[in-house]
């Protein structure tokens, strides 16, 4: 079954250029968003063996309730973006098409694969893909950032590579259950550990290697910053989790991963109130709630997972929801800076209130997603120590700062600008999607939760994934 | 020992690239100092897989019974052989936006390309 | 270029291209597949580049064909790729063991990666010449 | 400009210094921890008729790792693609 939707993923991409026809890239991801959404329901761990080959000489793809949880979120998010940018793009959309297509296929590829070598593949094809977004409007500023972001991003995955062949130097296999058996645990895996740890921090934009994102936000075309921040740090932060938790099996509480996420947290937070430029503004806040999501993981403790995870579900959600919606408002006015921008609230109301959900859900007010899934974290840090709960609690207030004066300072206030065009219907509908699942989820937590508890236990029982692969290989 | 020599070699060859990644100021050196490093994983890759007096693991009529004893580990070859194509492609990439940055700031000195941006 | 460059280039391309064929076609039997042999044929058609300008070298291959062949390649090789449990049953490995057909899966993907390969690799120094 | 070299230095040293410890593990790069290197040399032969091990694990075992690794290729030349065409103000080449 999963041979079609990859076949129909890979063809999209090499063909759009070919027939020079756009709606094939956007059929595609839409195509293989239907088919993992029904791959979730089914009841048991579906696995893929490459042709042919079982689990520890060939490659397998395992789609547990984890992998496809993550596959569901790209390809909706994705799919939303394929249809905001139709209008966004001007120019040359065929390669701009191409180029999301191959990110999606890197995306799904890394959420899906048993095999950490294959992992590293469709990681770098991400990141390649990536830097040729950034790079697309071709102006002085996003030149200088695309290179910032590709000597940093390739500097980290080769960091990756070095873990990934020492990992085969001491277990000899290259497939994660497998791998997961031979790891003893000892000094030495916590080194490796610490190097994959370091090459992935980059990507998922731990504090000290955070310094490209800000940069990148603001020269990449709205609709690759909205995807940078939710997803392409989203995968980042999938992989972290999925190495220490399935192949290092490390439950205990990660007192270095709270540390990371501790400062990465205050330093986001505080960062993001000093910002003139909004898109600058919105990549620090996606700083902080990368450190939230890592509190919440490094507890260990099953609720913390589910915290962790919830909240990583928001942030894909709303961060793209703010980035799209900021977008419309580029798009019009043409200008990111705060003091510019005033009292466009008269004029486009459904951007200004998409805008508001999403910055009042990442801030955590009640009746949003956001606060849901921040709830859970304060709960699940309670038990550990009440002072990381409180830090989490000034955090959030300090957002709820800096959201609030975001909003107020484009919609309310004089208005500066006269709106000239009016905004194309395929770049509305995506928003008040993502507004409605937000205010949905927000409402009814449980189809959250829904979601993220069969991927937490995934997470939790290391032997139920190891005997569903290799049981069968 | 043989092997200790090249992993020395490789840990060498890191630093040498991740210095000349973060010192140099000049975006050529800075790429050259990437393909740097991705080369020393490369060499550390095949270390891994060596053996003492291995042959390349090429079956050929002669050693078709002796080959397993004498095999070097093929497995870090096939992923040299994919990383080498996956730097490549980097670098490539990397050249072409240096290129178009050097047609709008007219130097490639990244501190310059910085202040320049405005 | 002068004319010595021209005159070595008009003679030293022919057995470049003939020298990266062979790899990529033995590309089971010696070392080397794809890869090596791919970068060697776009090496020869870098050396024309080069020496006569690009419009000689485009005149051997375009760079709009380039993109199309490459797409085309890349598309056969996901099927044979992904669909290789099948295609293992149909290509029953009939030959004797070292002589030229005698891997019919890894050849055959051999032969399509190295296409792909070249036609990469010459969309890319063509552009990059343009630049 | 001196302390940033002194720092970029010691991290360096300390990094490659683990790295080194790594290497001089024990069991890190023997023989009877490879199972699956073991397979390959032992039935490559047999299973994929092709001299070439390493080949014949690129080709056939991996396979999809090579798709992928040909997936990466053409990204690189569709961004180069994708920046030069309008680097050249050709405008847009369809």
């Amino acid at each position: 079954m999963i041979t079609i939707v990859l076949s129909v993923l890979f063809l999209a991409a090499f063909l759009v250029l070919v027939l020079k026809r756009d709606i094939i890239a956007i059929s595609a991801i839409i195509f293989s968003f239907i088919f993992f959404l029904l791959a979730y329901f089914s009841p048991d761990i579906m696995m893929f063996a490459f042709s042919g080959w079982s689990p520890p000489f060939g490659i397998v793809w395992v789609l547990d309730k984890l992998g496809l949880f993550m596959a569901i979120m790209i390809t909706g998010i994705m799919s939303l973006t394929a249809v905001y940018s139709v209008k966004y793009v001007k120019e040359r959309k065929h390669r701009y098409y191409t180029l999301i297509c191959l990110l999606t296929i890197g995306l799904i590829g890394i959420s899906l694969t048993g095999d950490i070598f294959n992992m590293y593949v469709f990681f770098e094809l991400m990141s390649v893909a990536s830097y040729a977004l950034v790079a697309f409007l071709l102006n002085k500023e996003s030149t200088e950032a695309a290179l910032k972001y590709l000597i940093t991003g390739s500097l980290s995955s080769s960091f990756l590579l070095v873990g990934i062949a020492m990992l085969y130097g001491l277990t000899g296999t290259l497939n994660m259950a497998d791998m997961a058996l031979k790891i003893s645990g000892g000094p030495v895996f916590m080194i490796v550990l610490g190097l994959i740890l370091g090459g992935l921090s980059l990507k998922s934009a731990i504090v000290p290697f955070h310094f490209w994102l800000p940069d990148v936000h603001p020269a990449a075309p709205s609709p690759v910053s909205a995807l940078l921040s939710s997803v392409i740090i989203g995968s980042g932060v999938y992989m972290t989790i999925r190495i220490i938790f399935t192949v290092f099996g490390i439950m205990s509480i990660f007192w270095m991963l709270i540390i990371l996420g501790l400062i990465t947290m205050v330093v986001g937070g505080l960062m993001a109130i000093m910002q003139k430029d909004v898109k600058r503004l919105l990549a620090y806040s996606t700083v902080s709630q990368v450190g939230y999501i890592f509190i919440a993981i490094g507890m260990g403790t099953p609720a913390g997972v589910t915290a962790g995870l919830f909240h990583l579900f928001n942030n894909i959600l709303l961060k793209c929801l703010l980035f799209l919606s900021f977008g419309i408002i580029l798009w019009h006015t043409g200008t990111r800076d705060l003091n510019k921008l005033g009292g466009l609230g008269k004029r486009m109301p459904w951007v200004a209130f998409c805008f508001g959900i999403g910055a009042l859900g990442t801030a955590g007010i009640p009746p949003l997603n956001g606060f849901a899934s921040k709830w859970l974290i304060y709960l699940a840090t309670w038990e550990v120590s009440p002072i990381i709960t409180s830090i989490a609690i000034i955090v959030s207030a300090i957002t709820l700062a800096y959201y609030l004066k975001v909003f107020s300072c484009i919609f309310m206030g004089p208005s500066t600008f006269k709106i000239v065009k009016k905004t194309p219907k395929t770049m509305l509908i995506p928003i008040i999607i993502l507004a409605i699942i937000c205010i949905i989820i927000g409402i009814l937590p449980q189809i959250g939760m829904m979601f993220v508890e069969p991927a937490t236990n995934v997470l939790l029982e290391q032997g139920q994934y190891i005997n569903a692969v290799l049981g069968v290989g | 020992m043989i092997m200790i020599e090249l992993y020395l070699t490789s840990g060498l060859m890191m630093m040498l690239g991740v210095y000349c990644v973060a010192m140099k100021p000049n975006l050529i050196k800075k790429i050259i100092g990437l393909a740097i490093f991705t080369d020393a994983i490369h060499l550390l890759l095949i270390t891994i897989g060596s053996r003492e007096n291995g042959i390349p693991p090429i079956i050929t009529p002669e050693n078709v019974n002796t080959f397993s004893q004498f095999s070097v580990d093929p497995v870090p070859q096939a992923l040299v052989l994919t990383s080498i194509v996956i730097s490549l492609s980097i670098t490539a990439l990397a050249l072409c936006i240096a290129i178009i940055a050097y047609r709008h700031f007219k130097t490639l000195d990244t501190e310059k390309m910085s202040d320049l941006r405005g | 270029m002068d004319v010595i460059v021209k005159t070595t280039v008009k003679g030293l391309f022919p057995f470049i291209l003939l020298f990266g064929v062979y790899i990529i076609l033995h590309g089971h039997l010696t070392p080397g597949g794809s890869f090596p042999g791919g970068t060697m044929v776009v090496v020869g058609i870098t050396l024309v580049a080069l020496a006569f300008g690009l419009r000689k070298a485009e005149r051997i291959i375009k760079e709009e064909t380039a993109h199309i062949i490459e797409g085309t390649m890349a598309s056969f090789l996901i099927f044979l790729v992904i669909f290789e449990t099948f295609f293992r049953s149909v290509l029953t490995p009939s030959g004797t063991i070292f002589n030229l057909w005698s891997a019919q899966q890894v050849l055959l993907l051999n032969v399509f990666g190295g296409i792909m390969v070249t036609m990469a690799l010459t969309v890319i120094v063509f552009l990059l010449i343009k630049e | 400009m001196m302390k940033r070299n002194i720092v970029v230095g010691v991290c360096m040293v300390m990094i490659f210094s683990f790295m080194l410890y790594v290497f001089m593990f024990p069991g890190f790069g023997e023989w009877d921890n490879k199972s699956v290197a073991e397979h390959y040399i032992q039935n490559s032969l047999k299973e994929t008729n092709s001299a070439n091990v390493v080949g014949s694990i690129v080709w056939d075992f991996r396979s999809f790792d090579t798709l992928g690794e040909e997936t990466v290729l053409f990204t690189a030349a569709m961004g180069i693609f994708s920046l030069v065409m309008f680097g050249l103000g050709k405008g847009e080449g369809k």
